[in-house]
């Protein structure tokens, strides 16, 4: 929720006035969220790292986690940063054909990351880990459930910045938005990069 | 603002909610009457909501004498929508609720479209207003949804096609998948020749792949070994195995170690083949561990030995409600290795009886600890 | 928009050239691939400070060049790192008093 | 207040360019037209403008003050005798649940953002906040939330884990009623409401101050309020995190504070303290702020060490992230992280002592006018240093583990809290009333006010002290002769001592509701600089003007304004008048900007904190209801996204025949 | 270790000297019965947090006197008597350096105290018997493992009243059945949480017998204002007769007497929850409750030797009538040990209490026991139900707890 509402941009009071720090009003907005959300996911990690051996019923986190199949997530988070950048500099150079083929790319690579949580998701309830089974699924659940909701919001919101661009209803600096759009894109980046450490690597 | 049709609506929801007050606190709170009376508010709210947006179906212009719906008559595919949504609702109550759920979907999207669709064509006698009207009132849902459609249709599908296929054929997939995308972007980037219909062909035909697979995947099911592992439920407590040698599932990569060190009232070492315990709290080892009465509490297992071994717990024996066998009652730990350690929370509903005194075991080495319940 | 965003844009040449990214991504994914080695090779004792310097590493990639936190204003990697510090310094003293880091 | 007072004469209006289409329908879009021209009870709620925002902050959390308040007395009355009859326990538990959480996330904080709504963007001279549309949605969730939390009084009873909610007290089996659901999602919602505040506010700080005016020219509320919101920015998300664990608890089943599952319920306290403790400056620094404007005007010197205040300020904010685990030192942290928090808690007395000094320096050698506002803020200084130094004697763990959790430690932080904040609070009451409405207060039913609160505030309070030294525990619902004691200290005397008290002190801020409607009927207008101030929030008209300054001010010196309307003598020092706030005025009008453009108002705000509203309900009372409130949550923010925050012109209504348009917004 | 003791003689020093001016003030107007004061440290660990009160709020005071009388000053000196607008001075460096460095100095001698006593009062190395407490919802229960060398040779089990040899350092082992309860006896230290899930350590030793009142201080719900508990110090003797009296069999009542008609009730509604250890059946086979099976917490007391504690129902009601309670809380430390033993006789007991508790239990102290809103914990009781007895089983069950001595 917070997300939407921080992304939004309110470029009146840029009119006719100048800025102290010679920043936008944005870029610092976004830079404060992302500061805040260092402290969202820091406990949610936390209460990961505290509850992850603690496992009553079910299976123990070593007993499902697939590996390889994690690991070919991150890369395809880490390439769509990657195309998301891209994205912002054509912006920037005020490519707009070249922005929307880089932001639908991101689009794609975030919606087959998605998948393939689902598909995550869906083999660990199999196997017997479900979200009430343990402190572990609880938590991890809880955890990865959370990145992959910043996810789908940031797929949403980059297909639909790619719709308004098309139609040129965007309203304020077009490169700006793609960059904070951007920010929070790779916030969630190094979100993950950080879990696949120390959520799928260490073991517990 | 306010439109005379919303106004009826409005003092239609004020009076129902006024009386399903009323009525919680003279009558009943709880009864299906104030559920009425607010399904009254709510229905009241809703439809004068849609009066007022609609501003009672009514154009304004400044030109009176242009006939009201002179740009009406757009063409429209949306109650072909409306009328696919409804379809589906039929089906869906034949035959699964998913249909019946997305047959709502559509159901309302093609609805709440159509309406907006015909608000607009009458708004005024200009049609590249009428447009504009319509942008404004709709676009801000049209985004995210097609957005979250898109999104959803994209993980949906390759979600199924990646559960349909073997567990180490699903990273290769997935490779493949990603790469195809990032190379497609490449080559539209760099290639002149991908330009215009290349791309929209390319994107139909990605579309059409996934679509196909995913279906096809679909309706295959999952592969075969999730069906089993969903039957089989290895990891339930009935297939702890307590023995001294290693179980199929239970110590299936067991865990080694664990982060509970504040919560445990004992801890239950092995060394050289001997069992021994300390109790926090306590300055010199024990031989039993009190603890309370249907609590849950945390009793540490730390392996010093050289060779694997698990702590089992022995709770006396009891009579199986269904079957009326008698079995005996505990549970164990996971093997552990050498200089490592796990938990195990116990809480335990009965005292030990004088007959079958409760005890904690390694399999494999001597020396017990005893348990008392008081 | 006025004078100042377009100025604003300009800040915006000092981030990297395209090649520039891509250069970056190869080594992102490179560390990503010797991060998943430790899945099958044995690190020893190694394995732990290895898996957190190659998070770190990337972490501090993605935040310095993809989201030109080296080139911008110093304000931005205030906010950010202000955040981030008090996270850690948080959440490792709560972790502590679980006594969470004693082997 | 008459709405009259804030709205311009109609203007011409240079914005307004012709029309892109070809045809202007007069009313074409009906409900999608943006609020444009709106007036009455409509220009209030969909308003951006941060002083009508600041205003409904005030009303609204004022009215949860004195709902707060109720619950305050009901639950002396209970206390008054042994073994009361009064309430019930289940009644009494909720009772001072919602107290604390009213009075603090309902009253202390929205209050507190009233202040910073409504005077810092006209103390660092600009026109308003940063993002004006995101302030109008901070408001809305702050009223939604605070509904959510209050309506669970109607929806089969309130909280009553505590506002501390400590688990596994708080779980679905041990509070079986819907009331910590209402909690959860009410503070989860007034939490968002604040964090987009706080991250609001800073930029506007950050980035919006007047030329001239650095940081270290800022007026010390402005940086005391800049301190608030950084730690709101960085501790809400960690309260978000504990909330988001206790609704999956308790509505979807998660484990994390099932003890039979391995959980420890420390995780909920280290969570919430986390967040707490900073909250406690949230709540206590825009009181120190208020303070050190009104004691520099009142003794007609600036602030003793300014920049040992604003670092003080700022240091008490940075240690505040490491003190927390001091609320939990009977828990069973173990020796060494209690002596770590202990000595922790110790350091943070010192720049708080630091302020005290500067303080009282200020008014020494100073020409001190002991006006209501003065009053109120020496009553802060006195009675937070008592609250300062009762804390210190439990920041000593050991003794802190006789005190935690009995009276001494209510009387402790009603002391610094009440004593300090809310006595803040009044102070700016009756320092900026004439600022805000553009009457004055009256000053003698300010000094009936003033004396019953804070004769009742110690009668209520202090023998708290005795009653928590004499073993008194907290959040009892009963006391008993047999526990009571007899002699001097015994509870019964000092129980209903303090049940008086609590009747007094009700009193007195009665005085202050009377003053309020008094002063409203009173036709008599304030003079433009009552009280010859200092900072730039005076350089604008009693009420100030929509645009807030007729041209941006150049800063030079810290405390502008006063340095406008006095000259030093180099040699001797001594000052000298050389204009009035009413020339200044005149020069400011005479030179005033043209074609200032302000944000249109919105529906989109207000909407979309329906929608999270709605979203919330959705948790308790199922998930279709869930999808309504995120398509509206879905629809307002692509709305908002889509929404130019310059209206176009097809929203405005066409030219009337004497070329005027009814537009509110573009002036001069 | 010099340094230390030096310190140490230093702080008694100045602790004495303003213990005798300010002391006489206080303790003057101090309550002669005041069971929960925390001024009034009865055993060594209190005492230990009472030598660093006395450092620490005779300093706030002090540091308070100095700071209102400058105020005071300030306020009454610089009033606007027409003088002219003071010269606009920013302040000085100095004076605001020598204002930090002052409290950061007395703040530090006050952080060595408290550091020193932080650890002194963590130290249970030295621990000679160990307890362990339970809280429930709203009732504390105590068990003693089996300790030979305290001549406790079978586990002992009873609930509300904490019963300790004088002069011996205890150790409790403190944990939670449900939500977290927290440990205080005032005299004797200050609090410790009872966390469920975790074990909490506090040490407790009493210098002289005497019955020490506390009371639970962590909110743990609805009747968190009724958990309350004691603290018995017993010289070693009488403690030993305790434990002897604890450990002794059960006897049944004489047959054909009401008390074992009252065995009978009991053997028909109450062994559902209360366990009385050694009571048979009428088959003579061990009567065993089953707590777990009715409420949520899945223990309550148990009834053994009911009359040898003097409260019930978490200590919020006496077993003894008013005027033999007394002669129990107020006989000096020499008699209060065979006071304590003697129990409760049937001319002492408070029958109207007990007798009301047993009529209607929900009625007098506020529990979460209505059957009819038992869903959240699936069924089960989370204190005791109105059992609907009549008024004939409540005199024999009277009858029958009154021979559990």
């Amino acid at each position: 929720m917070a997300d939407i509402a921080t992304h939004d941009t309110d470029h009146a009071t840029d009119h006719g006035h100048h800025s102290s720090t010679g920043l936008s009003n944005n870029k610092l907005a976004m830079w404060l969220f992302l500061g805040s959300e260092c402290l969202l996911f820091g406990g949610l990690i936390s209460t990961y790292m505290l509850y992850r051996g603690r496992v009553q019923n079910g299976p123990h986190s070593s007993q499902i986690y697939d590996i390889p199949f994690t690991s070919v997530s991150s890369f395809v988070l880490l390439m769509s940063s990657l195309t998301m950048v891209l994205a912002v500099s054509s912006a920037q150079r005020k490519d707009d054909a070249k922005t929307n083929l880089w932001l639908v790319i991101t689009a794609l690579l975030g919606a087959t990351f998605i998948g393939g949580q689902v598909y995550e998701f869906t083999t660990f309830y199999r196997e017997g880990l479900g979200f009430t089974t343990s402190l572990f699924g609880s938590s991890f659940y809880a955890l990865t459930g959370f990145h992959g909701v910043h996810v789908s919001v940031g797929v949403i919101m980059l297909l639909s910045l790619m719709g308004i661009i098309k139609k040129g209803k965007i309203t304020g600096d077009k490169a700006e938005v793609v960059e904070l759009i951007g920010l929070y894109w790779h916030f969630v980046d190094i979100v993950w990069i950080i879990i696949f450490t120390l959520v799928y690597l260490i073991p517990s | 603002m306010i439109t005379p049709g919303s106004k009826y609506f409005f003092g239609l929801t004020g009076l129902s909610l006024i009386s399903a007050i009323l009525y919680m606190v003279l009558v009943n709170p709880s009864d299906l009457g104030a559920v009425a009376l607010f399904g009254l508010a709510a229905s009241g709210a809703l439809i004068g909501a849609m009066a007022l947006f609609t501003r009672d179906g009514d154009v304004y212009t400044d030109e009176e004498a242009v006939a009201v719906n002179a740009a009406a008559g757009s063409p429209s595919f949306w109650p072909i929508v409306f009328a696919l949504g409804a379809a589906l609702v039929l089906t869906g109550l034949a035959t699964v609720p998913v249909v019946f759920v997305l047959g709502i979907a559509v159901l309302i999207a093609g609805g709440v479209e159509w309406t907006i669709q015909n608000w607009a064509d009458g708004a005024s006698s200009d049609r590249e207003f009428n447009e504009f009207a319509r942008t404004r009132a709709i676009s801000a849902i049209e985004y995210p949804g097609l957005a979250a459609v898109g999104l959803g249709v994209i993980a949906f599908f390759f979600s199924r096609v990646v559960l349909a296929v073997s567990k180490e054929a699903g990273p290769i997939i997935f490779i493949v998948v990603a790469a195809v995308i990032l190379v497609v972007g490449v080559l539209i980037a760099t290639k002149p020749f991908m330009k215009g219909a290349v791309t929209v062909v390319v994107a139909v035909l990605a579309v059409a792949v996934l679509a196909t697979a995913g279906t096809f995947a679909a309706l295959s099911g999952e592969r075969h070994e999730l069906t089993v592992a969903a039957e089989a439920d290895h990891y339930d407590a009935s297939h702890r195995e307590c023995g001294a040698e290693a179980s199929d599932h239970y110590d299936h990569l067991a865990n080694n170690t664990v982060s509970l060190r504040s919560a445990v009232t004992a801890t239950i070492f092995v060394k050289d083949g001997k069992v021994y315990a300390e109790a926090i709290g306590m300055t010199k080892k024990v031989d039993t561990i009190t603890i309370p009465r249907s609590n849950a509490t945390s009793v540490m297992f730390r392996n010093l030995d050289e060779e694997q071994h698990r702590l089992v717990v022995n709770l006396g024996s009891a009579k199986v409600a269904t079957t009326g066998v008698v079995e005996k009652v505990g549970t164990c730990t996971q093997l552990t290795g050498k200089n490592q350690e796990q938990v195990m929370t116990l809480k335990i509903p009965k005292p030990a009886t004088a007959t079958e005194p409760y005890s904690f075991t390694v399999p494999g080495a001597t020396g017990e600890i005893k348990l008392v319940v008081p | 928009m006025t004078t100042v965003t377009e100025k604003h844009a300009d800040a915006h040449e000092h981030g990297m050239s395209d090649a520039g990214y891509i250069k970056i991504a190869i080594i992102l994914a490179a560390i990503t691939g010797l991060e998943v080695s430790t899945y099958y090779v044995n690190f020893g004792p190694l394995f732990m400070p290895a898996l957190l310097t190659m998070m770190v590493v990337k972490f501090v990639m993605v935040v310095s060049y993809f989201m030109h936190l080296k080139f911008d204003s110093k304000i931005f990697s205030f906010l950010f790192y202000v955040g981030l510090g008090l996270a850690i310094f948080v959440y490792c003293m709560a972790l502590a008093t679980f006594k969470f880091f004693i082997a | 207040m008459s709405t009259n007072e804030l709205t311009l004469t109609p203007s011409q209006s240079p914005g307004l360019v012709k029309s892109p289409l070809s045809i202007s329908p007069s009313r074409p879009l009906g409900a999608v037209r943006r609020p444009v021209n709106t007036t009455g009870w409509r220009e209030w709620l969909f308003t951006v403008d941060h002083k009508k925002i600041g205003i409904m902050y005030g009303c609204v959390a004022f009215t949860f003050f004195i709902v707060g308040g109720v619950e305050a007395l009901f639950i002396r009355l209970q206390l008054a005798l042994p073994d009361g009859r009064i309430l019930s326990a289940d009644k009494y538990n909720q009772m001072f649940t919602m107290h604390a959480t009213t009075m603090i996330f309902l009253f202390a904080m929205p209050m507190a953002a009233a202040f910073a709504n409504y005077f810092l963007p006209l103390q660092i001279g600009a026109r308003d906040v940063a993002f004006p549309r995101l302030n109008a949605l901070s408001f809305w969730l702050f009223v939604s939330g605070g509904l959510i939390l209050n309506a669970s009084w109607f929806l089969g009873g309130a909280a009553d884990g505590g506002w501390f909610m400590y688990a596994p007290n708080s779980g679905p089996v041990f509070s079986p009623s819907n009331g910590v659901d209402f909690w959860v999602l009410g503070l989860q919602i007034a939490g968002i409401a604040s964090l987009i505040g706080s991250i609001n506010l800073i930029v506007t700080v950050l980035n919006m101050r007047a030329p001239g005016m650095t940081l270290m020219k800022m007026p010390v509320f402005t940086w005391m309020i800049l301190v608030v919101q950084f730690l709101l920015v960085f501790s809400l998300p960690v309260i978000t995190v504990a909330l988001v664990l206790l609704m999956f608890q308790r509505s979807y089943g998660a484990t994390f504070f099932d003890v039979s599952q391995g959980a420890d319920p420390l995780l909920w306290q280290h969570l919430f303290w986390i967040f707490g403790h900073p909250e406690v400056y949230v709540l206590i620094l825009p009181g120190f702020g208020i303070i050190s404007e009104v004691l520099p005007t009142f003794s007609r010197k600036p602030l003793f060490g300014y920049p040992f205040v604003v670092f003080s300020g700022a240091s008490i904010g940075l240690v505040g992230f490491g003190v927390w685990a001091h609320h939990m030192f009977a828990s069973g942290l173990g020796p060494v992280s209690v002596a770590v928090f202990s000595m922790a808690t110790m350091a943070i007395a010192i720049p708080t002592g630091v302020k005290i000094f500067n303080w009282l320096l200020t008014m020494w050698g100073g020409k001190i006018w002991y006006t209501a506002s003065m009053k109120f803020a020496i009553g802060l200084v006195i009675l937070f240093t008592i609250g300062g130094l009762s804390g210190v004697t439990h920041a000593v763990a050991p003794s802190d583990t006789q005190q935690t959790d009995t009276y001494y430690i209510v009387a402790h932080f009603h002391y610094v809290l009440f004593g300090g904040m809310v006595f803040g609070l009044f102070s700016g009451f009756y320092y900026w009333w004439p600022k805000v409405f553009g009457k004055m207060l009256n000053e003698k039913l300010g000094s009936w006010n003033f004396w019953f609160m804070v004769i009742g505030m110690n009668l209520t309070f202090g023998p708290m002290h005795i009653l928590g030294l004499q073993g008194q525990p907290r959040r009892m619902y009963i006391w008993t002769e047999a526990r009571a004691g007899e002699g001097f200290f015994n509870f019964g005397f000092w129980n209903l001592v303090s049940s008086i008290g609590s009747f007094v002190l009700a009193v007195g801020i009665l005085f202050f509701i009377i003053n309020v409607i008094k002063t409203t009927r009173n036709p008599e207008r304030a003079p433009l600089d009552p009280w010859d101030a200092r900072t730039l929030e005076w350089l604008t008209t009693s009420p100030p003007k929509v645009h807030n300054f007729d041209r941006i001010p150049v800063v030079h010196h810290l405390d502008e304004f006063f340095h406008r309307k006095y000259v030093e003598d180099e040699t001797t020092h001594a000052m000298t008048q050389i204009a009035t706030g009413e020339d200044l005025m005149r020069a400011e009008e005479a030179a005033a900007d043209t074609g200032i453009h302000m944000p249109g108002p919105s529906y989109w705000p207000l909407l979309l904190a329906i929608g999270v509203a709605v979203l919330g309900m959705g948790i308790i009372y199922g998930t279709p209801i869930m999808v309504v409130g995120a398509l509206v949550v879905l629809f307002s923010s692509f709305g908002w996204v889509l929404e130019p925050s310059v209206p176009e012109p097809i929203d405005f209504d066409s030219p009337s025949h004497d070329g005027h348009t009814k537009e509110i917004a573009p002036v001069g | 270790m010099d340094i230390v003791n030096n310190v140490k003689s230093s702080s008694h020093r100045i602790r004495n000297s303003i213990a005798a001016i300010i002391g006489i003030v206080v303790l003057a107007g101090c309550a002669r019965n005041a069971p929960q004061d925390t001024w009034q440290p009865r055993g060594h660990n209190a005492s230990v947090i009472n030598h660093l009160q006395w450092i620490i709020f005779p300093m706030a005071g002090v540091v308070g006197v100095l700071v209102f009388a400058f105020a005071a000053y300030t306020f009454w000196k610089f009033k606007d008597r027409g003088q002219p607008i003071p010269s606009q001075s920013h302040g000085k460096p100095v004076v605001e350096i020598i204002l930090t460095i002052i409290p950061a100095l007395i703040l530090t001698v006050v952080g060595v105290f408290t550091f020193r006593g932080i650890f002194e009062l963590a130290n249970t190395e030295d621990t000679q018997m160990v307890i362990n407490v339970t809280g429930q919802q709203w009732w504390w229960e105590y068990d003693y493992p089996a300790q030979a060398d305290q001549g406790i040779t079978q586990p002992i089990i009873t609930s509300g009243q904490l019963v300790i040899p004088v002069g011996t350092k205890i150790l409790l082992r403190e944990t939670s059945r449900d939500v977290i309860h927290s440990y205080w006896i005032p005299a004797l230290n200050g609090k410790k949480d009872a966390v469920p899930g975790r074990i909490n350590l506090l040490r407790l030793q009493a210098d002289k017998p005497g019955i020490f009142a506390g009371q639970c201080t962590e909110f743990c719900g609805l009747s968190h204002a009724n958990m309350r508990m004691e603290a018995i110090a017993l010289s070693k003797e009488d403690f030993a007769k305790w434990v002897a009296n604890q450990q002794k069999d059960y006897t049944s009542p004489a047959d054909g007497s009401l008390a074992k008609e009252g065995e009978g009730v009991f053997l028909n509604q109450c062994i559902r929850c209360h366990q009385v250890n050694g009571l048979k059946k009428a088959d003579g086979t061990p009567a065993l409750a089953a707590p777990d099976e009715n409420v949520y917490a899945g223990a309550v007391p148990n009834l053994s030797h009911l009359m040898s504690r003097n409260t019930f129902a978490g200590a919020k009601f006496d077993l003894l009538r008013k005027s033999c309670r007394s002669d129990v809380w107020d006989a000096s430390s020499e008699t209060i040990g065979a006071k304590y033993l003697a129990g409760v006789s049937e001319s002492c007991l408070n029958a109207t209490a007990l007798r009301a508790w047993l009529r209607n239990a929900p009625a007098m102290k506020p529990m979460y026991s209505d059957p009819k809103k038992l869903g959240p914990s699936g069924g089960k009781y989370r204190g005791m139900p109105n059992l609907g007895l009549t008024e004939t089983d409540i005199d024999k069950l009277v009858a029958y707890l009154l021979t559990l001595k």
